[in-house]
């Protein structure tokens, strides 16, 4: 069963790729949504049976040996738990939604079986990534969505900002997964092997010990996690690698929920979760995914606030969100963390698709200071884009309710410093995340249309192959909580997770029901607050945000220009590079290896030859006079030199 | 009946073709056409019968299969033939690429096609035979011999400064490899043998000595690979040479330094190499870095893909004095994998080129739209040169990481900065040959892949998943040769520590 | 030396070629137009002599008052100094029937020539040495001279003969030196002498005598710095004897130097040692640097020359039988090279111009005719010493003897002036293979030169083929046993 | 006071050293260059005969002869090659010897 | 004493006519000098003993060499004018050098003294004098032990013939000489015809 749920998308996505032009359009569609549901159906069945079967049902599934050399041996194979269960459930469902939305959404374009062929691929290698028994293999899905990633925002080749934006999402990747690699190969050294398995149950015998790391000596465990970390501040768009994730909405927007909302960005979350055996025993590791967590969520949330392109808002929205569960995993929150990112998939995936629907109806239009007031024209995505709100801004039952609130009150319960910290930041960001998000709404659905004739002409509400997928998935926006925060953060916890996720200490979600009443409700009051001056400055006082922007222009600019990370980065890395490498090719191998290399050799040897030329001047007395000194020489040497 | 000499007859086989193709009489284009046919036949029947090796060779076994033996030019010197785990994929990745090169310029080399042909034969004969010496003196001449043919074939069918390339090849290579012919020489003088398995199992060097063999012999292969800073050469050759000529320089010529490094310098020289396995990472970082970033800066197709398999060769020269089991054959896979990687650049870059005749990179893009075929496979090495899991490529660089990472953590840095150039430099040359919008006229006019240039990707393409997805099947052959490798080694290196420490408390007391 | 009268049947190749010139130059003299009948006898003659040569001699022998020496040494150098000498009236034959001024003096004069060699090689004694030195290179100054109404090649025999005739007086002062503190001119005698010194050295005049005579002989091999002479003369003399003297006089003139270094010498190797290893370093680097600006052909062999014997001094340099084996081999090895390749220089002919020598309008003979640039190529590569040539081992046998007397600097610098070479040997190629072709040259249609030159190009080729190779080494092996006591 | 052999060897020495001179010092003409080489074998001559003389062996003297007869014989192929040398520049001043170089 | 006197007079004539054979302007006042050093050679062999050798000397020497070298001077007709300037640069550096070398020359002769060593390895010893003449001695050895010699001497001699002939002999046209076969066949009516001439016309 698992070999079919992982190995059907990339049958389907290679019949779509390779095939596509005997297929057709129509066929390769069939073909990989059938498939993904198919793959979705059996993901369910598993889920159903792995995590909510009472008892341990988790399997591992030998497919293939892979790279064996020495003591270094890697399996192809799967690990199946909870864990895996989850995420299979997760990236299966929004997978095979998006994939039917993408029917819908991509019936212009001339190339629709490249696109459903991607997404496969894509899909595929995500299970690669979660089904993996060991640390090779998930960089294997690893770096395999990225791929995905790369070919789908890259998708409309056309476009320099779509394929700049591929290229920097892969590059900036490739840094995390630098991290990632080398925390890898720390594995290995350490535990001889890279099989989950065999590492987790040795954890505990490395304690303590240190690691000789590019000549400091390190603590062995928080080097390792700090490494691993680093690859999943890549993916997961973490402050210092996020700046990849608002760029990437370059690519459609069936993409942008799929990947870079509900599953790819999420490896990093579930690649933690995976290794919490390992986190838990490096507690300085914990602290940094802690601290990092919170920042991002509360930096994304400030940028998300003036952003105007509709994708990018929740763009940064996600970000902000990975923050969220980054925090949660660093206080030891796991259950938490997956459950956010279980929720998360859901309204997410639904605010991305919803704002495809509006882009769809909108012409292709993604700028929200040229839309407005489309809630009457079309009322569907129109509501389905506030349940999306209500799930993300955390109102009360909700899926985000749920989820949320617990990450928040297990940092305040963490009572660490570090708790304290993401305690406050995620408030804070709670806050801006109603504020955000609700403008969004407001500036999209309500007021005048600021819209063009033509445009406003155009606008219709999207097929139903585009709805379908949008109710599903309010559906889980909306009850998902309900339904699951018992077993993923409640009582249920340890029967569901049986295991799958490590705790060292005592289980944090406990002591988080348990926070005081201010605490709980403090999130709450974020969100009352943030949707009030949302409704303030975008439904009440339209004309706030201008006199805000004039008055508090740095701030605003800070804002707008996302903290100039782009640029810092620009000037502290590529332009360097660039520079660097102009420098090395010109005046590296052009002007010092090649000129004193070997063009200088040879020059020196062709003066040479023409000072011996010159010697040979066609005179008899210089002749003689060369054999004169060569004799006196050789005379003098014996005489002189006394034999 | 002994056995069959299969290796000199693979070795060899090509010579006959040569013979066939000088014994074609006739009108010009007669001529032509029958000398392509006999050197494909030519080519392909030693690719048959080099899959002898393939299905007997014993995987079991350290030792030299296949021997041949037999007396050559007075005392010391003999003909030696034989592989091992180390060599014989070598000799397999020869015979694989030489059909392909041959196929890839089946249309497109117009003048002097004979002599095409016998070129490259000859230097097909002149590589296996490199892969197959048992001996110092033989492994040099068919090493050195090989320069012969490459420098014709660069200087004739080559690009506009063709003459400068084909130069700076020979005489960089020449001169980097008589230094390593005055260390045989020594080896011969103190060996009273030029038999390499004799050498290796028997004859332990002077540990002072040894440093000076080791930097000829490194002379030697450095720039053969080529390392940073004597490279340079590489780029050029690259660049003027036509498309086989490319191939066959990135696809096994560069191979030869990495082999010569595994099958001289670590067993025969193993303190020496421990003792300047410093120098070594640091080239080799030096090159992974430095040509990577050079390689972002390119405007000419080939020169960017040559600057990236100086970057890859570092990858090798790292893994090699890792001195484990995973640096090793992580080495080897990367080789391997360059060699079905690199080729296949090289020939994408040829697809494109004999449309256009350009290799500059701002003439084209947008193929994507009349080429997709071309795209997807420039893709796909595009993305296994990146290291791609899943990919040759990735099954050696992580090996070879994992290698060096348990002795040099800074190496290890260095090594993965490079990785994520090298994904930086591909991915922007991908951009701008393929991607984009499609302008230009010329470039719109530009057909497809036809059937014969699918024909030489297709294996290139299954070999490099095959590898990357399953690399049991080539790794099995190298299993037991590397590890009689490592052994060797460390015991090499106890001998060693011993003595010094004996001779230390000699002068303590 | 009981006998009164000599043992003539070790000489008998030499009384032979000796009669045998005269009886030319008789038939010259007395028959009307006999040149061709003159040099094809001439080929026949010397044929003979090798035959006489080669079945007269086993083992060591001496007659002449001992001042004449046979061995299996001489026998293969003579072997070398009779084969070239043939190719080159072969040669002679193709090239004067073109270029006409055919003259029947010519051959008479090359067999002269020949015979001085052979007493050279066989020479054990300083007198027999300078005897055989000036029939030979009195000859060759008339050679040089020979197109007598041609300003070069009157310039070319003017300077051979002022700096020849230099040389052998320095030779000759050396002779009288050695002859004055040994008190002996023949070899063995002063070996005798040199070796009952014991443990104290020899006089310092026999040393320096020692040294003249080194300067004599290595103005007749032009190694470094007396090598002056060897650009002009190549150049200005008719490409034939440019060929001749380019093989074998050397031949004969390296044969002599060994003999007088490792006979009378032997025990003195310590101090002739530095001086040829002077003279071999700056052979190898001159010869290797000064050619490569060269444009005309025969010029650049020249200094090629000069460099190839930079590299046959090597294998005397170790002092031992294994290095004289080396200067055997490489000598057989280059004769080969030289020899073909000078078949093919004569070859640039085009129809109004005559001969032609520029390296230049080589441009695109790849072309115009494959197989004679096919030749050229293997000859340059050869010369150039890149495997799998025979010219590769020939540096090979030369370098393995002076690494193993420990001489790694002295190999280092040999194998780097080799690569600084190749850098003129593969412009031919470069210009043949990769430039545009120049008008065409008029086919080479005489068999006798197509034949040498397809079997030089065949054996350069072949000599790894050990059924090629064993005889030649196996040859110098005992020729090198036989001189070299060890 | 007793003539040794060295005064011999001496009056050779400077004729030697005088004959090299005069070879390479020489820019009028070659006559002079070719004297000079008989100037070199007459010197080489006196030390045969000297050591000859005071050793008591006939070898040097012999030796002697042979180097006569030779230098006559060099001498007319010198004087040949001048003469067609001659006939082609019509000058044999050393300085204009100088076709050939490089 | 008289043998040194007759000896340094020698010797400083032979060394001064060789420095006038050096750098006399004259062609011809170098032979000329040349053959006095020459004689004075001879002189100094004839104090050495060597009688035969000072004889053949001066016979081929001064007899048939030097003459043959006046023969080429005359014959060539060379302008013995300037010596042309901005030619000597080397002057000193070549003197030096050859004045080092002459040094050690001197240096090295000056050390020879007859050694046990030396009387061993003589091959052919000279005869007593009261005994043999120094003729006769080189006669007996010259066509016995030397033999060897003595017939390359002659295939010298006999390549130094072929070689001037070679290069020097050319037929020419416009050279007279006599045919006698001509003068015999010679008739009057090849030689005069009678011509009838016209008064007043001219022939």
């Amino acid at each position: 069963m698992y070999q079919t749920i992982v190995f059907l998308p990339l049958v389907a996505s290679i019949i779509a790729g390779l095939f596509g032009r005997q297929v057709g359009d129509r066929g390769a569609q069939i073909v990989t949504c059938g498939a993904m549901i198919i793959s979705a159906v059996l993901s369910w069945a598993a889920f159903y049976q792995v995590a909510l079967t009472p008892g341990d049902h988790s399997e591992h599934v030998q497919v293939l040996s892979w790279i064996v050399s020495g003591d270094f041996n890697v399996n192809w194979a799967f690990q199946i738990d909870t864990l895996t269960a989850v995420m299979l459930v997760v990236v299966n469902t929004v997978s095979c939604l998006v994939h039917i939305y993408s029917v819908g959404y991509m019936s212009h374009d001339p190339h629709i079986p490249r696109f459903m062929s991607y997404l496969s691929l894509f899909t595929f290698a995500m299970l690669m990534l979660v089904t993996s028994d060991n640390f090779v293999q998930m960089f294997f899905g690893w770096e395999g969505v990225g791929l995905a990633s790369y070919l789908l925002i890259g998708f409309w080749y056309k476009k320099p900002s779509a394929c700049a934006a591929a290229i920097k999402a892969f590059v900036v990747n490739r840094v995390g997964d630098f991290g990632f690699a080398l925390g890898i190969f720390a594995i290995f050294m350490t535990f001889g092997s890279a099989d989950f398995a065999v590492v987790f149950a040795n954890v505990a015998d490395y304690t303590e010990r240190s690691i000789h790391f590019l000549g400091m000596e390190l603590d062995l465990l928080t080097t390792i996690c700090l490494l691993l970390f680093v690859g999943a501040m890549g993916k997961s768009a973490q402050l210092g690698l996020h700046t990849w994730l608002p760029d990437a909405m370059e690519g459609p927007t069936p993409v942008s929920a799929l990947i870079h909302a509900a599953t790819m960005v999420t490896a990093g979350v579930f690649m933690v979760a995976r290794c919490s055996p390992l986190f838990e025993y490096a507690p300085g590791a914990l602290d940094v995914v802690c601290i990092i967590g919170a920042s991002t969520a509360f930096f994304a949330a400030t940028v998300g606030m003036s952003q105007f392109d509709i994708k990018r808002v929740i763009a940064y929205s996600t970000c902000s969100q990975l923050g969220y569960m980054f925090f949660a995993l660093g206080v030891g929150a796991y259950g938490a963390a997956i459950f956010h990112l279980f929720t998360h998939a859901f309204f997410k995936a639904l605010l991305f698709l919803g704002s495809g629907s509006v882009i769809h109806a909108s012409s292709d239009e993604q700028d929200m200071r040229n839309m407005g007031g489309l809630r009457t024209k079309i009322p569907v995505t129109f509501w389905m884009m506030t349940i999306g709100t209500i799930a993300l801004t955390g109102f009360p039952f909700t899926a985000g309710y749920y989820s949320k609130d617990m990450i928040i009150e297990s940092a305040f319960a963490a009572g660490s410093s570090v708790g304290n910290y993401a305690f406050v930041l995620g408030v804070l960001a709670a806050l801006m995340t109603s504020f955000y998000s609700w403008r969004l709404v407001f500036m999209t659905f309500f007021g005048e249309s600021r819209a063009s004739k033509e445009v406003q002409d155009h606008v219709h509400e999207s097929p139903q192959v585009m709805l379908v997928p949008l109710y599903i998935l309010a559906a889980g926006a909306l009850f998902a909580g309900i339904l699951f925060s018992h077993q993923f953060t409640g009582d249920g916890y340890e029967e569901f997770w049986a295991g799958s996720l490590f705790l060292l200490g005592d289980n944090i979600m406990e002591a988080a029901h348990h926070v005081p009443a201010a605490v709980v409700a403090s999130p709450f009051v974020a969100m009352v607050i943030g949707f009030a001056l949302a409704w303030y400055c975008y439904i009440y006082r339209p004309e706030t945000p201008g006199k805000f922007v004039k008055s508090f222009k740095f701030a605003h600019n800070i804002s707008y220009n996302k903290w100039y990370f782009d640029e810092i980065y620009d000037a502290i890395f590529v332009r360097p590079a660039m520079a660097l490498g102009q420098f090395f090719w010109k005046r590296g191998d052009e002007e010092t290896i090649d000129r004193y290399g070997p063009d200088g050799v040879s020059a020196a040897v062709v003066r040479m030859a023409a000072r011996f030329k010159q010697m040979q001047t066609g005179y008899l007395y210089h002749y003689a006079f060369a054999m004169l000194i060569g004799l006196s020489a050789f005379v003098s040497w014996f005489v002189m030199g006394g034999q | 009946m002994e056995h069959f000499p299969i290796l000199s007859a693979i070795t060899f086989l090509p010579l006959l073709g040569v013979l066939i193709i000088l014994s074609i009489k006739g009108e010009q284009e007669i001529v032509d056409r029958n000398a392509k046919n006999a050197a494909l036949l030519t080519t392909v029947a030693t690719f048959l019968f080099s899959m002898v090796l393939w299905f007997s060779f014993d995987q079991t076994t350290a030792e030299f299969q296949f021997e041949e033996n037999a007396q050559w030019l007075g005392g010391g010197i003999s003909y030696k033939m034989g592989v091992d785990g180390i060599s014989v994929l070598f000799v397999l990745l020869t015979t694989f690429i030489m059909p392909l090169c041959i196929l890839c310029g089946w249309d497109t080399i117009k003048v002097r096609v004979k002599e095409y042909m016998i070129a490259f034969l000859l230097l097909e004969t002149f590589m296996i035979g490199v892969f197959c010496s048992l001996d110092l003196v033989m492994f040099y001449v068919f090493f050195e011999a090989g320069l012969i043919p490459m420098f014709l074939i660069i200087g004739v069918w080559g690009g506009a400064n063709r003459v400068y390339a084909a130069y700076k090849l020979f005489l960089y290579t020449l001169l980097g490899s008589v230094l390593m012919l005055v260390a045989m020489l020594y080896m011969y003088d103190v060996a009273e043998s030029t038999d390499i398995p004799y050498i290796i199992q028997n004859v332990v060097f002077d540990s002072k000595a040894q440093i000076w063999l080791f930097l000829a012999f490194f002379a030697s292969f450095a720039v053969k690979m080529p390392m940073w800073p004597v490279h340079t050469w590489l780029p050029d050759a690259h660049v003027q040479a036509p498309t086989a000529g490319s191939v066959i320089l990135a696809g096994i010529l560069l191979k030869m330094g990495g082999y010569g490094f595994l099958r001289f310098s670590l067993p025969m020289f193993p303190v020496a190499s421990e003792q300047l396995a410093w120098l070594i990472y640091l080239l080799s970082c030096i090159a992974i870095v430095y040509t990577s970033l050079v390689a972002l800066r390119q405007t000419d197709m080939k020169k960017l893909i040559a600057y990236s398999s100086v970057a890859h060769m570092g990858f090798v020269t790292i893994g090699i004095f890792a001195f484990n089991v995973q640096g090793i054959e992580g080495s080897i896979i990367v080789m391997l994998a360059h060699g079905f990687v690199a080729s296949a650049l090289f020939l994408c870059v040829g697809v494109v080129y004999d449309r256009l005749h350009t290799r500059d990179i701002d003439r084209y893009g947008g193929l994507v739209h009349n080429m997709p075929k071309y795209a997807l496979v420039f893709m796909f090495f595009t993305m296994a040169s990146v290291g791609l899991p899943g990919t040759a490529n990735f099954v050696g660089e992580v090996l070879v990481l994992v290698g060096i990472f348990k002795v040099s953590t800074w190496t290890t840095f260095f090594a993965l900065t490079g990785v994520i150039l090298g994904a930086a430099y591909m991915l922007y040359l991908y951009r701008r040959v393929v991607f984009g919008e499609l302008t230009k006229d010329d470039v719109k006019a530009m057909l497809d892949m036809d059937k014969r240039e699918i024909l030489i990707f297709a294996p290139l393409v299954i070999l490099t998943l095959w590898m990357g997805i399953y690399p049991s099947t080539f790794m099995d052959f190298i299993h037991v040769s590397v590890d009689n490798l490592v052994t060797q080694h460390e015991a090499a290196m106890a001998t060693y520590h011993a003595a010094t420490e004996t001779l230390a408390n000699a002068a303590g007391h | 030396m009981n006998d009164i009268f000599p043992n003539l049947a070790i000489a008998y190749g030499e009384i032979f070629l000796a009669v045998g010139a005269m009886v030319l130059l008789m038939i010259g003299v007395f028959k009307k137009n006999s040149v061709n009948l003159v040099s094809w006898l001439s080929v026949a003659f010397i044929a003979v002599a090798l035959f006489l040569t080669v079945v007269s001699v086993s083992g060591a022998a001496f007659t002449f008052n001992d001042m004449f020496v046979a061995d299996s040494f001489t026998n293969f150098m003579k072997i070398l100094v009779l084969v070239a000498a043939a190719l080159a009236v072969i040669m002679s034959r193709e090239f004067f029937k073109l270029e006409g001024d055919d003259r029947f003096e010519f051959p008479v004069l090359m067999v002269l020539a020949t015979l001085g060699m052979m007493v050279m090689v066989s020479a054990n004694d300083l007198m027999a040495l300078y005897m055989g030195i000036e029939l030979q290179s009195l000859a060759l100054y008339v050679l040089a001279a020979f197109k007598r109404d041609s300003e070069k090649s009157t310039e070319a025999g003017l300077k051979y003969f002022v700096l020849g005739a230099l040389s052998s007086g320095i030779l000759l002062y050396g002779c009288s030196l050695v002859y004055g503190f040994i008190g002996t001119t023949n070899f063995n005698a002063i070996a005798m002498a040199i070796g009952n010194l014991g443990d104290s050295s020899a006089p310092i005049g026999a040393i320096i005598g020692l040294v003249f005579v080194l300067s004599g002989l290595a103005f007749k091999v032009s190694a470094v710095p007396f090598h002056m002479w060897t650009p002009d003369v190549y150049e200005g003399s008719q490409t034939p004897v440019t060929a001749f003297f380019s093989v074998a006089p050397k031949v004969a003139a390296l044969a002599l130097l060994a003999r007088t270094l490792y006979v009378p010498f032997g025990d003195m190797s310590a101090s002739w040692g530095q001086v040829v290893i002077f003279m071999a370093i700056a052979s190898m680097v001159l010869g290797s640097f000064a050619a490569i600006m060269q444009t005309n052909i025969k010029r650049l062999m020249a200094y090629s020359s000069i460099g190839h014997v930079g590299f046959a001094l090597l294998g005397l340099i170790a002092g031992n039988a294994i290095g004289l084996r080396g200067v055997m081999i490489y000598m057989t090895i280059y004769l080969l090279m030289n020899v073909g390749m000078f078949v093919c220089i004569m070859s640039m002919r085009r129809k109004e111009e005559g001969m032609v020598e520029d390296i230049s309008e080589l441009s695109g003979l790849a072309q115009n005719h494959p197989a004679m640039a096919l030749a050229i190529s293997i000859f340059m590569f050869s010369l150039a010493g890149v495997p799998p040539l025979a010219g590769f081992f020939a540096k090979w046998y030369v370098i393995v003897p002076i690494v193993t007397e420990g001489y790694y600097t002295l190999a280092t610098i040999a194998v780097l002036s080799s690569v600084v070479g190749a850098y003129y040997y593969i412009r031919i190629v470069k210009i043949m293979y990769f430039d545009e072709p120049a008008e065409e040259f008029i086919a080479q249609k005489s068999v006798p030169m197509k034949l040498i030159a397809i079997a030089a190009a065949f054996l350069v080729v072949m000599f790894v083929v050990p059924q090629i190779s064993n005889p030649v080494l196996s040859g110098a092996e005992s020729a090198a046993h036989s001189l070299s006591q060890d | 006071m007793e003539i040794g052999i060295e005064h011999y060897l001496t009056v050779a020495a400077m004729l030697f050293t005088l004959g090299v001179f005069g070879i390479f010092l020489n820019r009028k003409n070659v006559i002079t260059i070719l004297l000079s080489i008989e100037l070199i074998l007459l010197s080489v001559n006196i030390n045969l005969v000297a050591f000859s003389s005071y050793m008591g062996d006939l070898v040097g003297q012999v030796f002697t002869m042979l180097i006569l007869t030779v230098a006559a014989a060099e001498a007319s192929i010198g004087l040949a090659i001048l003469v067609v040398y001659f006939r082609n520049r019509g000058s044999i001043a050393v300085e204009d010897i100088h076709l050939m170089k490089g | 004493m008289v043998t040194a006197i007759t000896f340094y007079i020698l010797a400083a004539v032979l060394v001064t006519s060789g420095i006038m054979v050096v750098f006399s302007k004259n062609p011809v006042h170098s032979v000329l000098f040349l053959i006095l050093a020459f004689f004075n050679a001879a002189g100094l062999f004839v104090l050495l003993g060597a009688e035969f050798v000072a004889m053949i000397l001066v016979i081929v020497y001064v007899g048939a060499v030097a003459v043959m070298f006046l023969f080429v001077v005359m014959m060539l007709d060379i302008n013995f004018a300037e010596l042309r300037k901005g030619v000597m640069e080397y002057l000193w550096v070549g003197l030096l050098i050859g004045f080092i070398l002459l040094l050690e020359m001197i240096f090295i002769v000056g050390g020879w003294n007859m050694t046990d060593g030396i009387a061993t390895t003589i091959t052919a010893a000279t005869p007593p004098i009261n005994e043999v003449t120094n003729t006769e001695a080189i006669g007996r050895i010259l066509y016995t032990d030397n033999i060897f010699l003595f017939q390359l001497a002659g295939l010298i001699l006999l390549v130094a013939m072929i070689g001037a002939i070679v290069l020097t002999h050319r037929k020419r046209d416009g050279v007279k000489k006599q045919n006698i076969g001509d003068q015999v066949r010679r008739r009057r009516d090849d030689a005069y015809e009678a011509i009838d001439v016209k008064p007043g016309s001219g022939i």
